[in-house]
């Protein structure tokens, strides 16, 4: 490149600057795999605080669609930015720090479906549409058997389509649509024991 | 909460009642410090230990546990005695004025109002309430007096009922100090004042007794006669739990509602779609619109197969048989093997519900246990012998179902403020686990495919139901979900804006009218809006969104006087413009604004019949007026009224569950009281498996104070063993164990000249997970209140002795 | 002189402890196994894991309970006791005002920690170490604030310049004493020549746990004195240290793999 | 106040070279180009007249940012003044590196017939019409040019509107661009109390707070489509980007940058390696400024 077109980044040695930052091999790296050797990655993602009712804005940092860091929401209008001890340990739910303070996955997180059978006394681990057949099949079955279709109420007959065979917890843990589903599936299988820790 | 988090900034004085808000909402003291800073706001703490906000606040009313109707029905006789209501609030915006039926009365010797009869089928009491109504003319007018001098009217009437409610008996009956209990009536009460506000926030401590509904409705007496109802800094807040109970609530995972908060079909009430129409539709009032919500709801549950030849599928809704269906009494059927199947949504009974040893055993009559959770709870593993059980023994089959952590999944999450926000998701649920919306929707999804091949009972009542749900991917689709909820046009699927757009002739589907415009469209959905406050007093109108309608504080037309001027000009709810001839908003306005001042102020409280403010009820199942009655488990006769001793009318399940004879009461004479501690959550099973709360709250306690300490020889740190009549067996007593906290911070009551000791326990404790302790639930009576049926966790009777 | 403190706000303190967990985490100390000794503080003492506690005190003086909550740990004194106890110099203070121990010339005497007036200087005997609160250098010099005062929800910690701080400390004692509390103080203003942490307290120092009168004990300056000439002793000292040291470390890791051999 | 200023600047310059790896070779050039501006405007004798003056209603400016307007204010710019810091700068340059004097010379020719051809006073517009010329006809690299027109437009700008800028109710601002200037920023901070977004407009160095998960180019906040890389040794640096219209801007977080009054402009010259790695990573600047020439490559040293 001739002198009078000189670049100011080269004379600065700014281009230099960039690329020791991003390591030797940098460029062949990316053109071997696509991979970013040394520029580390993060998204963030708004979310809710899962304790408590005052709901808390939380901002997780996640790096390889991993949580590297959960920090209080500063546009939050509630929390700005502060979290109690709880919500500042939100992310232990994935990963505890071990002795040498590593993160490793919280060991007692459930991750599989899990079933115990009539008088056993240990879980075995079973795959997904196994337990919600079989869980579809023992509400069909109890079901069918103790449906209500009408009652007599003073001389007159009602339709009722209920049981009272089956119980229903829902949960504040869950989303208002999650609940939404829970609640119109207990009424299409006529359930009316429903309850959630609204009461408890 | 009528009002909600930040709107704490504007309050004069707050008194956290039945509440420990530094330990269980720590982020509250936020606003409440900022209140205090700024505009030299006063905090008051009511609670039987002096807890962790009582550290901080500016007074401590010490009460023993189960005496707040007592406490706040002082505060009512004080404000009338000293005339410290606010007058012209009370004359326009409440039925103060009302006259109510000449034979209504109040029996001082049994404590019970006129009315009263016997109640086999729950083998308690139930009331007669016609003459508890209003005086009508021959139009059907309301009788009122707008000087609130007629002996019949509600003011006259509530002065009557208060006498008794003097600061003598109430020391007497709350083991607080006379001086203390005056200090705290006296500071609260300078909010009467027109434009201060004072803020009553509480939670379980006030709604977990056998007269739970009574304490909120004092409350709300309190407000209503101080003027706080409506106006910025004041309110009724319920701070609530959980993250999103707010909206199990609205979605109505309770059995007595159904979505929207409209009653479940009763048999013998609603036979028919017309039935339910006529019975529960009054003629005034924002629910005169029920019917265009009901048929909606039905829309959404059934589709195309709602139609109004079928009554819009009304007779596929499970209708109830007068009972209650709440927890416990589920459990009791269960006992008897009345319920054969149960599903847990991350909810664990096994701890936090009363009586819980009693409801593990229960559980062994299951012949299936569906469990839904991020950690194995002790609901699912009842079986286990942690808990006590032979494996061999218990024939339940048990399905643990690993469900995503709520930064895994994303959907809305309503909090105390009613602010239905968004919460994303962040990164993938690890191994199996899957989020609750998709377990629902396979689930249901295998169900309808079971009764569509080889039918079954009634089977239309699952395959008519409206299920569709899944995305191009073949996975649940949640902007589905939320159409469905925020409601939509049948014919053509468009969106409503909100629920003044809902209509009875099926033309519109909505499943729950209160969340109503809250995804109202697919662009930009106001629940998922994240704009800074443009109000200046903290509404936040472009945040998310808070049903209804986005209004921030509920009733907010009583924030200004009749002729539109706000009682508090600093922070302005709405404003009537003179010049202008229309109203101005800082929120979004609670009545109609098309109607002039002087007209809206007739009906402030838009959401009743009479569209105003209730200081008398009819429509509670325990009385008008709230009237103190002891805990099921006391340790005193009611000081007030000679035969009565709890709610006559509350919900007892078991015969053996509540101390009765004196005997009992020697045997268990100490005052047990629940709660939680910052460090734990609920029934403990996430918190119990983080290790750094762990460590600072590794083990169960009990709190006992000195004097009782001294007395049985307990240091601090012994193990203690804890028994109530629910662990007393075929004559056989078990217990169980804590460490003791031997501490100051509790004090022994003097009750009437008798000295009481209070016991603290908390209640995080189970025997699965990092950090296992005991139950302190198996210790707690299976009684509730007659309007909730939520159980009497804060106070029961007790005995505590040393272990070795 | 310290460029940056931080403001303990005894007063506004609600125990809530997202300090001490901030302080775990950024720091990544593993939880130790605790018991329930009868009050909420915990763990019970400092050690090489955990240098900073919320310190719980209650009082009942004729009828008015008081419960006195603060967040104490090493306060970086400007004259600081373990330093001078210190044998080998591995105790310093910072450019930033605040006392560090170097881990290298460490020879796990355990005199600082019998010196020190607060008693916060964790003896591990395990790893024959003393550790303590480093007011998080490492997120300092990136002028990030400590784990602690970034985690408080209420503002009972403040961390900021120090001027700023201290007016800030002495607006809230007036505050404080209209309310009522006569025996409201700053205090680690003039104490042990001003501390990195800065009290504002609702009554007596003694009530929150704190010495009433922080000193360095007066052998330690003695012995300090004698001490300083022979610094070549503590060289040769230092070395033999180093190495009891690694032996020592060597032997530890063995057990511990051991141990956990055993309980798998 | 002024002077102080310039301290500041020498002073933030120094922090970066503590900060920014590989800063060397670009101090002298930051430290003779800020001595040359501050200087000139120090010495120029109508220093206040260099910009036009800008006021407007206090009432007005609230309800017009409350609606999503910014100001848009676009003042007119002394001829002379403007020719003589581009002048001052030019030499500045030619002083550290002495190889391109022949362009520099040329350059004045350029900036002489400018000021001959245009009015006394001159637009914003024109100034860069006048960039692109120089461009244009091979005199300076796009680069160079940006740096030396961007520095002095910013200096004329802030030196007359500090006041003006900071009497601005940006509370109510939420837009992507500049509340007062309209111009679509470069860089922002994270604040150290909370980490809330606060972005900088580079030329009349307006500050805003701006929702910290929003694309303040195109209004995303799609969160999947929104994200930032730093460089693994030190992450005060942050390139925002947003793949959704494939730009980027830079955030300095303070909370990781030790002390107070943190001058923004002097950090974002210090990181124009960072712009290099965005383009590497496929990113256009939001801003539209044109700090990496077309085909400008890393200098691999293997």
């Amino acid at each position: 490149m001739e002198l009078t077109r000189r670049s100011f980044l080269k004379l600065a040695g700014v281009t230099a600057a960039a690329a020791s930052l991003t390591s030797v091999g940098y460029g062949k790296a990316q053109a071997a795999s696509g991979e970013r050797l040394r520029i580390r990655y993060t998204q963030e993602f708004h979310t809710i605080c899962t304790f408590c009712g005052v709901g808390c804005g939380i901002i997780c940092n996640v790096r390889d669609g991993v949580i590297v860091n959960a920090e209080g929401d500063p546009d939050h209008p509630i929390n700005e930015g502060t979290l109690c001890s709880k919500g500042s340990s939100i992310s232990n739910v994935s990963y505890v720090f071990d002795d040498k303070g590593k993160p490793v996955p919280n060991p007692k997180r459930l991750t599989n479906v899990l079933y115990r059978a009539p008088g056993s006394g240990r879980y075995e681990i079973k795959d997904w549409d196994w337990a919600l057949e079989t869980i579809a099949k023992r509400i069909k079955d109890t079901r069918d058997r103790t449906l209500e279709e009408t009652a007599v109420v003073d001389g007159r007959e009602v339709t009722v389509n209920r049981t009272n065979a089956m119980g229903w917890l829902g949960s504040a843990f869950c989303t208002g649509e999650e609940n939404y589903l829970f609640h119109k599936m207990a009424r299409a299988m006529g359930i009316i024991n429903i309850d959630h820790c609204a009461r408890l | 909460m009528t009002n909600h988090w930040n709107d704490y900034q504007h309050s004069d004085v707050i008194m956290a009642i039945g509440g420990n808000t530094a330990e269980n909402h720590p982020i509250s003291m936020k606003w409440i410090e900022k209140a205090r800073e700024q505009k030299g706001a006063k905090l008051i703490t009511v609670d039987p230990r002096f807890n962790r906000t009582a550290a901080v606040s500016d007074l401590y009313v010490p009460l023993r546990p189960g005496t707040n109707t007592a406490y706040l029905g002082g505060l009512v006789k004080y404000i009338l005695d000293n005339e410290l209501y606010h007058k012209e609030y009370v004359q326009h915006y409440t039925n103060g004025t009302y006259l109510i039926e000449e034979g209504f009365d109040f029996n001082d010797i049994e404590g019970v109002f006129s009315g009263i009869e016997d109640d086999p089928a729950r083998n308690a009491k139930k009331y007669d309430r016609t003459t508890w109504q209003y005086q009508r003319d021959e139009n059907g007018e309301v009788k009122k007096d707008p000087t609130m001098e007629d002996p019949n009217c509600v003011l006259q009437l509530m002065r009557k009922h208060y006498e008794r409610y003097s600061i003598a008996n109430i020391s007497k009956i709350t083991g607080c100090p006379e001086e203390t209990l005056e200090e705290s009536y006296e500071l609260f009460c300078t909010t009467g004042e027109p434009g201060k506000a004072g803020n009553i926030l509480y939670a379980m401590g006030i709604t977990q007794f056998t007269h739970g509904a009574q304490n909120v409705r004092s409350i709300a007496v309190v407000q209503l006669l101080l003027g706080n109802m409506g106006m910025a800094g004041g309110g009724v807040n319920a701070q609530r739990g959980q993250s999103n109970v707010q909206g199990a609530t609205d979605m109505a995972i309770l059995y007595h509602i159904i979505p929207g908060y409209m009653a479940t079909p009763q048999q013998a009430a609603h036979p028919t779609l017309n039935d339910y129409n006529e019975k529960e539709t009054p003629a005034s009032g924002w629910w005169s619109n029920k019917p265009k919500y009901l048929v909606s709801l039905l829309k959404a549950f059934y589709g195309e197969n709602a139609t109004p030849a079928n009554e819009f599928g009304y007779q596929w809704l499970p209708k109830l048989d007068g009972r209650d269906h709440s927890h416990i009494a589920m459990y009791k059927d269960m006992s008897e093997g009345k319920v054969e199947g149960m599903i847990c949504w991350a909810d664990n009974p096994a701890v936090s519900g009363p009586t819980a040893g009693a409801k593990r055993q229960y559980s062994s009559k299951l012949k299936w246990l569906v469990s839904v959770d991020l950690f194995e709870n002790e609901t699912a593993s009842f079986w286990k012998p942690e808990a006590g059980a032979n494996p061999e023994e218990i024939d339940t089959e048990v399905f643990v179902l690993p469900a995503a952590a709520s930064y895994e999944r994303e959907g809305n999450k309503a909090n105390s403020g009613r602010w239905i926000q968004w919460q994303w998701k962040a990164q993938e649920a690890p191994g199996d686990c899957k989020s609750d919306l998709w377990i629902a929707n396979e689930l249901f999804k295998k169900l309808q495919e079971l009764y569509r091949e080889e039918g079954g009972t009634v089977p239309e009542q699952i395959t008519k139901m409206h299920w569709d749900y899944d995305g191009p991917d073949g996975q649940v689709d949640i902007v589905k979900v939320c159409k469905d909820i925020n409601g939509y046009n049948v014919k053509d699927g468009s969106l409503v804006n909100n629920f003044v757009a809902l209509k009875y002739d099926g033309s519109t589907a909505c499943g729950n009218w209160l969340y109503s415009g809250y995804y109202n469209n697919l662009e930009n959905p106001p629940t998922k809006r994240r704009k800074p406050e443009k109000e200046g007093i903290g509404s936040h109108l472009e945040w998310a969104f808070a049903w209804p309608l986005n209004r921030r504080i509920v009733y907010n037309r009583a924030s200004a006087d009749p002729s539109g001027k706000p009682w508090n000009p600093d922070v302005p709810q709405v404003w009537w413009d003179e010049i202008e001839g229309r109203w101005k908003t800082n929120d979004v306005p609670d009545f109609n604004v098309n109607i002039p001042p002087l007209e809206s102020a007739k009906t402030p409280f838009i959401m009743l019949p009479e569209g105003q403010g209730r200081l008398f009820s009819a429509f509670v199942n325990d009385g008008p007026f709230p009237t103190h009655y002891e805990p099921a488990d006391s340790p005193v006769p009611n000081l007030l009224y000679p035969d009565a001793t709890y709610n006559p009318i509350s919900q007892r399940f078991y015969e053996d569950h509540v101390v009765e004879t004196d005997e009992e009461k020697e045997r268990y004479p100490y005052v047990l009281t629940t709660y939680r501690v910052v460090e734990h959550y609920q029934s403990g099973i996430m918190t119990r498996n983080m290790p750094w709360l762990n460590e600072m709250m590794p083990e169960l306690f009990v709190e006992i104070d000195e004097e009782l300490a001294a007395d049985l020889g307990i240091q601090n740190g012994d193990r203690v063993a804890i028994e109530s009549k629910r662990l007393y067996n075929n004559g056989e007593q078990q217990s169980i164990e804590a460490k003791a906290c031997v501490t100051k911070r509790l004090s022994p009551f003097m009750i009437n000249g008798q000295k009481k000791h209070v016991v603290g326990l908390p209640f995080h404790w189970g025997y699965m997970g990092m950090n296992t302790g005991a139950v302190a639930n198996d210790l707690t009576p299976s009684v509730g209140d007659p309007n909730t049926t939520i159980p009497e966790f804060k106070a029961s009777l007790c005995n505590i002795r040393r272990v070795g | 002189m310290k460029a940056q403190i931080c403001l303990i706000d005894a007063s506004k303190c609600i125990g809530c402890r997202a300090c001490q967990a901030a302080c775990k985490q950024w720091n990544q100390l593993p939880a130790i196994n605790t018991e329930f000794t009868g009050t909420y503080e915990n763990p019970p003492q400092y050690s090489c894991s955990t240098w900073t506690k919320v310190v719980f005190r209650e009082y009942n003086e004729n009828g008015r309970v008081q419960w006195l909550m603060s967040k104490q740990g090493c306060m970086h004194c400007t004259d600081a006791a373990c330093k001078l106890a210190c044998p080998t110099g591995a105790i310093y203070h910072t450019d930033e005002g605040t006392v560090a121990i170097d881990r290298i010339k460490c020879i796990g005497c355990n005199y600082c920690a019998a010196a020190c007036p607060f008693q916060v200087i964790g003896f591990d005997r395990f790893t024959n170490r003393a550790e303590k609160c480093t007011f998080c250098y490492d997120r300092l010099v990136n002028g990030l604030k400590p784990a602690c005062s970034t985690a408080c929800p209420t503002g009972s910690l403040v961390f900021g310049e120090e001027r700023e701080i201290i007016s800030k400390a002495q607006d809230r004692v007036e505050k404080l004493k209209k309310k009522g509390h006569q025996n409201a103080r700053i205090y680690g203003l003039d104490e042990v020549d001003g501390t990195a942490m800065l009290y504002v307290l609702a009554d007596k120092p003694e009530k929150y746990g704190l010495p009433a009168d922080p000193r360095v004990p007066f052998g330690t300056r003695v012995w300090n004195a004698i001490y300083g000439p022979l610094r070549v002793l503590v060289v040769i000292a230092v070395g033999f240290g180093l190495w009891a040291n690694l032996t020592k470390n060597k032997e530890i890791d063995k057990a511990k793999e051991e141990a956990q051999k055993e309980s798998e | 106040m002024k002077t102080s200023q310039q301290e500041l600047y020498q002073e933030e310059i120094a922090r970066c070279r503590r900060l920014y790896r590989g800063f060397e070779n670009l101090e002298p050039f930051l430290l003779e180009a800020f001595q040359a501006v501050f200087s000139f405007i120090e010495s120029y004798e109508e220093r206040g007249g260099i910009l036009e003056k800008v006021n407007f209603d206090k009432r007005k400016a609230w309800s017009r940012l409350k609606n999503g307007e910014s100001m848009e204010i676009n003042p007119t710019i002394q001829t002379r003044a403007l020719v003589g810091i581009l002048n001052e700068l030019g030499q500045a340059v030619v002083r550290i590196s002495p190889e391109i004097k022949d362009s520099i010379t040329n350059f004045q020719k350029i900036l002489e017939n400018f000021q001959e051809k245009s009015k006394e006073r001159v637009l914003k517009e024109e100034v860069w019409k006048l960039k692109e010329l120089v461009v244009g006809e091979d005199i300076l690299a796009r680069d160079m040019a940006t740096f030396i027109f961007t520095l002095a437009l910013s200096a004329i700008y802030r030196f007359n509107l500090e006041a003006v800028s900071k009497g601005l109710r940006t509370d109510l601002w939420e837009g992507g661009n500049c509340a007062l200037c309209g111009e679509k920023p470069h860089f922002g901070l994270l604040r150290s109390e909370d980490g809330a977004k606060i972005i900088e407009c580079w030329l009349c160095g307006t500050q805003w707070n701006h929702i910290r998960i929003k694309c303040p180019y195109c209004s995303n906040t799609e969160q999947e489509q929104l994200g930032f890389f730093t460089v693994e040794e030190n992450d005060s640096c942050r390139v925002q980007f947003c793949k959704k219209c494939s730009s980027y801007y830079k955030l300095f977080d303070t909370r990781s940058i030790a002390g107070e009054n943190i001058v923004l402009s002097v950090h974002n010259l210090a990181t124009l390696s960072y712009d290099i790695l965005a383009r590497e990573e496929g990113f256009k600047a939001g801003s539209g400024l044109e700090w990496v020439n077309e085909g400008e490559k890393l200098e691999l040293d293997d």
